[in-house]
């Protein structure tokens, strides 16, 4: 019996130690944790806005999140923008509920603070608070504005998509007019040295520029890049680059409506990734424009 | 002086060399004909392959102080056989490498010929599928005769851009099949002789069915596995292989990719199969499944070396599965 | 021994059966019984009995969407019905993402003069085959020996004896269906709702060797003629990354109670697998005339990679 | 034709027969040498002690060997002449053994056997003359005959089989002898019946000895039936036809169990030459001292069918038939599938030895051995349904303790599949080493 | 129990060469066949596996006369279990681009059979100095193993060492897939087999 104490007290000490040891470090490193990959995605996104370490932002470029949810009331489905808007001076958040037609339905205050915007959790108590029990909310997905000063600089849209394998996840970045400034493959388990080289800039490269109007009809075709296009592709990044500038932009102009040359042996990967992009920017053009209709047809103070 | 051995004293005129050179020459005619369809470097690929695996024979052999047994023809058909798997449109220095890891690796690190698990010519291509992903899978040449027809899609910009019938069967479907070669009956008119793209071996339907004949007719093959592999790949294909269930075209599939090749030639390989008849069947059938269920649900247009891989370690099991009738078993064993 | 392997495979068989037998039982709507995907650009509904035709040919009458896209309807392009009335095949403009389940709303549907009110469906993906591709996908497709390497210290360690084989992937599969599915619980119930998710790694392992020890306890009790026969390989479990990794695999895909049950038994089942096969073939290497350097353990690595190599024929399949 | 023709289900390989070299050459005496080397262990069972001393005088056909207890049979003087000693000769199995040496006695008459009726005579009479006479299955082993004949009283026998297959290649004594003496076998067929108290009897002859069919089919046809039933029954061509099992299953289509005798199923089997020799002692009451040996193989001048004594040094057979030819390579006691190679002329004739075999080296295969390709063609000639080829794997690798369970113990060496091995792996050689080794 | 006679430095160098875990006790070899596909992976992942066992081993020597012996084992486990934890942690927190590489596999150092074996055999009868520089061993062992491995397959199979490019081309991309990760631990465990035959005979030599 007393053994049987021994044991119990000793293994509750050892649990409650090794307990307060984990607690500790989690508290510590969580705030850390979640600052890094905030800072990742930054990067990701600077990244595709075309600014680096030797070409920073300017101060004035501010990036705006929406986040889109689904809520949903018995049979009835409405759209929930959690929109950043002006709030005293700084930035805050509101819920603008939309019918699934484009119409306005309610209009919320949200209890969130712009720091904690970025974590679902948050979110997730800041709506409980808002709506009422019969309506249940489901996160559907989340665009960047960015803005430089007053202008709209460029949708940043983070996507993902089945592949040849498993799911693609993507980050791909719209001017307002929707054309493609830039696609990065944030992660992917493709094949190496086949549908891995989706991430190799002969590839995705090829995406920048196309507009919106070429997008609608994007295709795979399964041809031999061209040289000169591979080059040019992998010139970019602004890497010195030994084709003269002159002769870039001709490569450009020439090759700027052509449909995206699939990877060699990975065609799969590649029509993957087309479709994926397609029907990103279709589905976003649609809504965004909606979205600015009901935000300006309301006045709502939207900072993006 | 007068030997003293154990009885028998006679033995039957076979030999392990005999079989395995009545193979290569079992193979030689569709490496021939292959040389028609696509050229010259079919040739060169098919040489450089079998001097590979010779030396790498010899080599391996040499290094873990065996007898060199080069002669028996082993390699040679190991050779030949990874050469008539891989593209014809690939460098022709591939298959040293393949034949390092077919060779080495896989046949006498395990022990030497007989303790094989895998076929050494088939993990050789996987190897070299695994290595260079690109070129086995997409330098496929278009037949001499017409080539212009095989440039795949488009306006084609060196010669290594056409597909197989299997890719374009798996991602176009039939119909664009059918605007390459004309109609059906030319489809299978040429399968059956060989002009189509493929690996450089595995064309002629035709040439390969009759090599494969002769073995069946020297006894050194047995029926089962080539049969029950052709049938099951047929009967699968034709279940499950359509739009709907049992509409699938079973003759084009036993008649494009690798079917025959792989049926006559390598899953016979004696080392890597089982050796009872039920035990046959059921490798031939499991081959098969797998081959349509990469063919239709897998990430390659073709399955047959890997369905036959996936079978070969099965082999022990089956084998001692399915033994021979004991005439009289002991009693209680 | 024979009668002992027997027995647990079919109790395995039997929990697969009931498993499913449990999630075909969800209807939707009285009259319509069956929903699908067909070809890349078709949703097939069938219905209980005649429906009307002008009713039916209206495309109006039907709204289709992806399920987070509940404002961007899917463009219907042609209707067509089937002579006996009874199955309307809607086609689209563009091909269907199938992997997302689609919500399909019927309007007024009307049969025979008499309407029978609104349906909305979900059309997605036969659920048992998802299932059934997450038990093959765990089984052989993503192999968690070939393609994951996992497990590998046990592997090696116990495929020398096919006997022993047999009895180390039976035993396993055993306790890594139930940690699995006690992890599972405590996962969804627990820690995720406490935020706790960094406890995860204490849990997981507490209930790994908990499963062993109530395993190791109940086989003793209830048979001990299977604990005989299995007891030794319990020790031997719990050294086995699979069964800890399934655990965390569950934990960060979200998986519900039976897909997490088909992954687990999958797990198991590639586990027994693959280890019947390596010893198999290593009761014939035994035989083989291996360099001595290479002797044992190296050479089972070296068919390892050539199971690997063999098993890239399933890269990139998907069944369902 | 061929196929139509009763056989054994499974195994067997087809050896090329190679009988044309004798087939036609009928059977001639042996002129009788200067000395016979009588063995004292000739066959299954103890060796016999001798009966006569050094310088003690023997006719052809007196006892001069005999077992005390135990498992055995007598053996006869083979010629007329005196002892010279009681020695050690060459011996094919065992490299020496115990021999009776006996100088013959040039101006002595051959002994004559006058023939007598033995109808009527009573079960344990006849036994007791074919004991006597010193009758052993010459065909194979060499198993007492009278022990054979003699089943537990709970067996229901109720076939006799006489084995005329002689499925081993080059071997013509027991065709010559059914050519030659087919009315004394079925005469002997009868005694053995009657011996027995039953009425089949079946004699098993393969298909390539179509004249000895025939003349076997006479020979039953003139004896009168006498309520006995004894019928031919031509087999297919297929080595080994003649072993006891196959013979059993080809004919009666039973399984004779395993580590079972024949008459487990009712049946016994009697090889023709043996059936001859007991009628010859039954009706002539002459003891078995000579028989019929095939002398073949290419590596003799005059291949022929020889009667001689036993005890007969090969060397004197091969100098009556002209000596040996340049490039022999092997010298076979027996078939050349089962048979034992020797390595010297100097061993005498036993009363098992059915063939002595001079073979030249495009004969016999001596290319070195390789490893086991798993070809599979040992099990498909094996005609006991085992694994050879796991055998010799097993054995090769030093495992050969575990050879048990594929059955080793049931292997009578037949040889078919290291006939058919081409890897040309010594499979039988292995198997006796597992039997070795498994046994402890 | 005695402990241990040796000098610090032999401790050490008994991880790395004679008890190496990867490829002499052949324990822990999942990390080695499936991450270690490159140099940074396996100094990550070599660095991870150092700490949890200097950590847990120095635990466990400082604790040793205070656990029970029924609870001997759930102590370790739970031990493991803690420091695998903050290392996961702090590993997600400070560098998560090379944590997602790792993916699942710091979190199953855990169910490592390495660390559980040195603290039964080891630190559990050792002062925490001597389980330190144990621990410090069998972490480079571990360390060294995957590094090497990891050497070779960058190197073959990317053309790089560390991310930079070394060759300006891929080799054999076959080596950055699992398989070979099979055969690169096959063959060196072949190659320390060998050097032992090697070492072995040249000692009998003498």
């Amino acid at each position: 019996m007393k053994q049987i104490i021994r044991i119990t007290v000793g293994l509750t000490i050892s649990c409650l130690i090794a307990a307060l040891v984990m607690g500790s470090v989690f508290v510590i490193t969580d705030k850390a944790k979640r600052h890094n990959e905030h800072v990742n995605v930054q990067q990701t996104m600077l990244g595709l806005l075309g600014y680096s370490t030797s070409h920073p932002a300017p101060p004035e470029l501010k990036l705006y999140s929406i986040y889109r949810y689904i809520f949903t009331d018995g049979n009835v489905n409405t759209l929930g923008y959690v929109l950043p808007v002006l709030k005293g001076g700084g930035v805050g958040y509101q819920l603008m509920e939309m019918d699934l037609d484009g119409g306005f339905v309610a209009q919320h205050p949200l209890d969130l603070a712009p720091e904690d915007a970025s974590e679902s959790a948050e979110r997730s108590a800041a709506l409980r608070k808002a709506i009422k029990p019969p309506k249940t909310f489901s996160y559907a997905d989340a665009t960047i504005v960015a803005k430089l000063g007053e202008k709209r600089l460029a949708y940043l849209l983070p996507g993902e998509f089945p592949g040849f394998k498993t799911f693609i996840h993507v980050m791909l970045a719209l001017d307002p007019s929707f054309e493609i400034l830039g696609l990065e493959i944030t992660e992917q388990e493709e094949d190496p040295g086949l549908g891995a080289e989706i991430k190799q800039d002969y590839f995705k490269n090829q995406f920048k520029g196309k507009s919106f109007k070429k997008i609608k009809e994007l295709h795979v075709v399964k041809e031999p890049l061209p040289e000169e296009y591979k080059a040019y592709l992998e010139s970019q990044k602004g890497k010195e680059s030994p084709i003269p500038k002159a002769e870039l932009d001709v490569i450009r102009s020439r090759y700027q409506d052509r449909d995206i040359y699939a990877l060699t042996g990975a065609t799969i990967s590649s029509k993957a990734v087309t479709d994926g992009v397609k029907n990103m920017v279709a589905k976003f053009a649609y809504r965004i424009n909606r979205l600015d209709k009901v935000i300006s047809a309301r006045n709502i103070p939207a900072v993006f | 002086m007068l030997t003293v051995s154990v009885s028998p004293h006679i033995k039957s005129g076979e030999s392990v060399e005999k079989i395995m050179w009545t193979v290569v020459v079992c193979l030689l005619p569709p490496l021939i004909l292959s040389v028609f369809i696509f050229g010259v470097q079919t040739l060169i690929i098919s040489a450089v392959s079998v001097a590979s695996c010779v030396a790498a024979e010899a080599v391996s052999q040499k290094l873990l102080h065996r007898p060199i047994t080069i002669k028996d023809g082993s390699a040679v058909i190991t050779g030949l056989l990874m050469a008539y798997v891989i593209p014809p449109g690939v460098p022709c220095w591939i298959p040293i490498l393949g034949a390092v890891m077919a060779i080495y690796v896989a046949k006498h690190l395990l022990g030497g010929i007989g303790f094989n698990i895998f076929n050494p010519a088939l993990i050789g291509r996987a190897f070299l599928m695994a290595t260079f992903p690109v070129a086995m899978t997409s330098a496929w040449l278009p037949p001499i005769r017409d080539a212009a027809v095989f440039k795949y899609m488009g306006s084609g910009i060196d010669a290594v851009s056409t597909a197989t019938p299997l890719y374009v069967l798996k991602h176009y479907g039939i119909g664009a099949l059918m605007e390459k070669f004309g109609s059906m009956s030319a489809i299978y008119s040429d399968f059956l002789v060989g002009w189509r793209p493929g690996c450089i071996g595995e064309t002629s339907a035709l040439l390969l069915l009759l090599g494969g004949l002769f073995l069946i007719y020297k006894r050194y093959i047995t029926w089962h596995i080539p049969v029950s592999v052709i049938v099951s790949v047929a009967f699968f294909t034709w279940v499950f292989g359509g739009e709907k269930f049992f509409t699938g075209n079973p003759l084009l599939a036993i008649l494009s990719g690798g079917v025959f090749l792989g049926a006559f030639f390598m899953a016979t390989d004696y080392v890597t199969s089982p050796s009872q008849a039920p035990a046959k069947l059921i490798f031939g059938a499991g081959i098969g499944a797998l081959t349509v269920l990469i063919r239709l649900k897998g990430g390659y247009p073709e399955g047959v070396c890997y369905a036959i891989l996936l079978m070969n370690p099965l082999v022990p099991a089956l084998e001692g599965w399915f033994r021979p009738k004991r005439f009289a078993p002991q009693k209680g064993a | 021994m024979n009668i002992v392997i027997r027995k647990c495979l079919l109790a395995a068989v039997l929990t697969v059966l009931a498993a499913f037998l449990t999630t075909g039982c969800a209807t939707e709507h009285r009259f319509i019984k069956k929903t699908a995907f067909k070809d890349t650009n078709q949703i097939v509904i069938e219905f209980a009995g005649p429906v009307d035709e002008a009713w039916a040919k209206n495309p109006s009458h039907y709204s289709v969407y992806e399920k987070p896209d509940p404002d961007i309807k899917l463009k219907i392009q042609t209707i067509t019905l089937s002579p006996d009335r009874k199955t309307v095949a809607l086609t689209f403009a563009d091909p269907l993402n199938q992997n997302q389940p689609h919500v399909l709303t019927a309007t007024g549907i009307t049969s025979e003069g008499k309407s029978l009110g609104t349906a909305i469906l979900s059309v997605k993906k036969v659920y048992l085959g998802y299932l059934f591709s997450i038990l093959i996908g765990a089984m052989i497709i993503n192999n968690f020996v070939f393609t994951k390497y996992l497990g590998l210290c046990v592997f090696f360690g116990t495929s020398q004896k096919k006997s022993t084989a047999v009895g180390m992937g039976i035993t396993f599969t055993i306790v890594i269906v139930v940690s699995a599915m006690m992890a599972w619980f405590l996962y969804q119930f627990v820690l995720r709702p406490y935020r706790l998710n960094f406890l995860q790694i204490v849990v997981f392992i507490g209930l790994v060797s908990l499963s062993v020890q109530a395993v190791d306890t109940i086989l003793r009790k209830v048979n001990p003629m299977l604990f005989k026969a299995f007891g030794v390989y319990l020790v031997l479990v719990i050294a086995n990354c699979i069964i800890i990794a399934v655990p965390l695999i569950l934990a960060d895909n979200e998986y519900n109670a039976l897909e997490s049950l088909m992954l687990a038994l999958g797990a198991g089942l590639g586990f027994l697998i693959a280890l019947f096969l390596m010893s198999s073939v290593r009761e014939r290497l035994e035989l083989a005339r291996v360099p001595p350097t290479y002797r044992g353990l190296p050479i089972a690595f070296v068919v390892a990679g050539l199971f690997a190599l063999a098993f890239l024929g399933f890269s990139g399949m998907s069944i369902f | 034709m061929n196929d139509l023709l009763l056989t054994f289900p499974k195994g067997g390989v087809h050896p090329p027969e190679r009988k044309d070299l004798t087939e036609h050459s009928a059977v001639e005496p042996l002129p009788i040498p200067e000395e016979v080397e009588i063995l004292l262990n000739q066959h299954f069972g103890a060796p016999c002690n001798p009966l006569v001393k050094k310088k003690d005088q023997v006719a052809e056909g007196d006892a001069v060997g005999e077992v005390d207890k135990g498992l055995g049979a007598t053996i006869h003087a083979s010629v007329t002449g005196s002892v010279k000693g009681v020695g050690l000769s060459a011996h094919p199995i065992a490299v020496k053994a115990p021999s009776i040496l006996i100088q013959t006695d040039p101006s002595a008459e051959p002994r004559e056997w006058q023939p007598s009726d033995w109808k009527g005579l009573s079960r344990e009479e006849l036994l007791r003359r074919i004991k006597n006479a010193g009758i052993v299955g010459i065909g194979g082993a060499g198993f007492p005959t009278h022990v054979k004949l003699s089943p537990p009283p709970d067996a229901k026998v109720d076939t006799l089989i006489l084995n005329g297959a002689e499925c081993e290649p080059y071997l013509t004594t027991d065709h010559r002898l059914m050519l030659e003496h087919a009315e004394k076998i079925v005469e002997g067929a009868k005694i053995i019946l009657t011996v027995l108290g039953i009425k089949d009897c079946r004699i098993g002859i393969e298909a390539n000895k179509l004249d000895a069919i025939e003349a076997m089919k006479t020979a039953c046809g003139k004896a009168s039936p006498n309520g006995f039933n004894v019928t031919v029954v031509p087999l297919k061509v297929k080595y080994p036809q003649g072993s006891e099992k196959q013979l059993i299953q080809s004919i009666t289509g039973r399984r004779v169990p395993g580590f079972g005798l024949p008459f487990d199923v009712g049946v016994i089997v009697q090889n023709v030459g043996t059936t001859k020799a007991i009628h010859d002692a039954v009706v002539l009451q002459k003891p078995l001292y000579e028989k019929v040996v095939t002398v073949s193989g290419r590596g003799i001048a005059r291949p022929a069918n020889l009667m001689v004594r036993i005890g007969t040094r090969i060397s004197d057979i091969a100098s009556y038939l002209g000596g040996t030819l340049p490039g022999l390579a092997k010298v076979v006691l027996g078939g050349p599938m089962m048979g034992f190679a020797v390595s010297t002329l100097d061993i005498p004739v036993t009363k098992t030895t059915s063939g002595i075999l001079f073979l030249t080296e495009d004969e016999i295969d001596a290319r070195p051995y390789g490893q086991c390709i798993r070809c599979g063609w040992c099990l498909d000639a094996c005609p006991m349904g085992l694994l050879p080829n796991e055998i010799g794997v097993y054995v090769e690798a030093g495992h050969a303790g575990d050879t048990s369970q594929f059955g080793v113990f049931e292997c009578f060496e037949c040889g078919c599949c290291a006939y058919a091995c081409p890897a040309k792996r010594p499979l039988v050689q292995f198997i006796r080493l597992a039997k070795m080794k498994a046994k402890k | 129990m005695p402990a241990t006679t040796k000098t610090n430095f032999q401790l050490v160098s008994n991880g790395i060469l004679n008890e190496n875990p990867i490829f002499r006790l052949a324990l822990s070899m999942c990390p080695a066949v499936g991450i270690s596909t490159t140099v940074m992976n396996g100094l990550m992942l070599g660095i991870a596996v150092l700490f949890v066992q200097v950590f847990s081993s120095c635990t466990i020597a400082a604790i040793k006369n205070y656990i029970h012996p029924r609870i001997r084992i759930p102590t370790y486990t739970l031990t493991i279990a803690t420091w695998v934890t903050v290392i996961d942690l702090v590993l997600a927190a400070y560098v998560p681009a090379a944590y997602k590489e790792m993916g699942i596999f710091v979190k199953l150092i855990v169910a490592f059979a390495i660390i559980t074996m040195r603290l039964e055999t080891f630190a559990c009868k050792n002062t925490v100095s001597a389980s330190f520089w144990d621990g410090i061993g069998m972490g480079f062992g571990f360390m060294f193993g995957m590094v090497a491995l990891g050497f070779v397959r960058e190197l073959l199979g990317m053309g790089t060492l560390l991310g930079y490019d070394v060759l300006g081309f891929r080799p054999l991309l076959f080596f950055v897939l699992p398989a070979a990760g099979f055969f690169c631990v096959g063959i060196m465990m072949a190659v320390f087999n060998y050097v032992e035959i090697v070492y072995n005979r040249k000692k009998r030599a003498r």
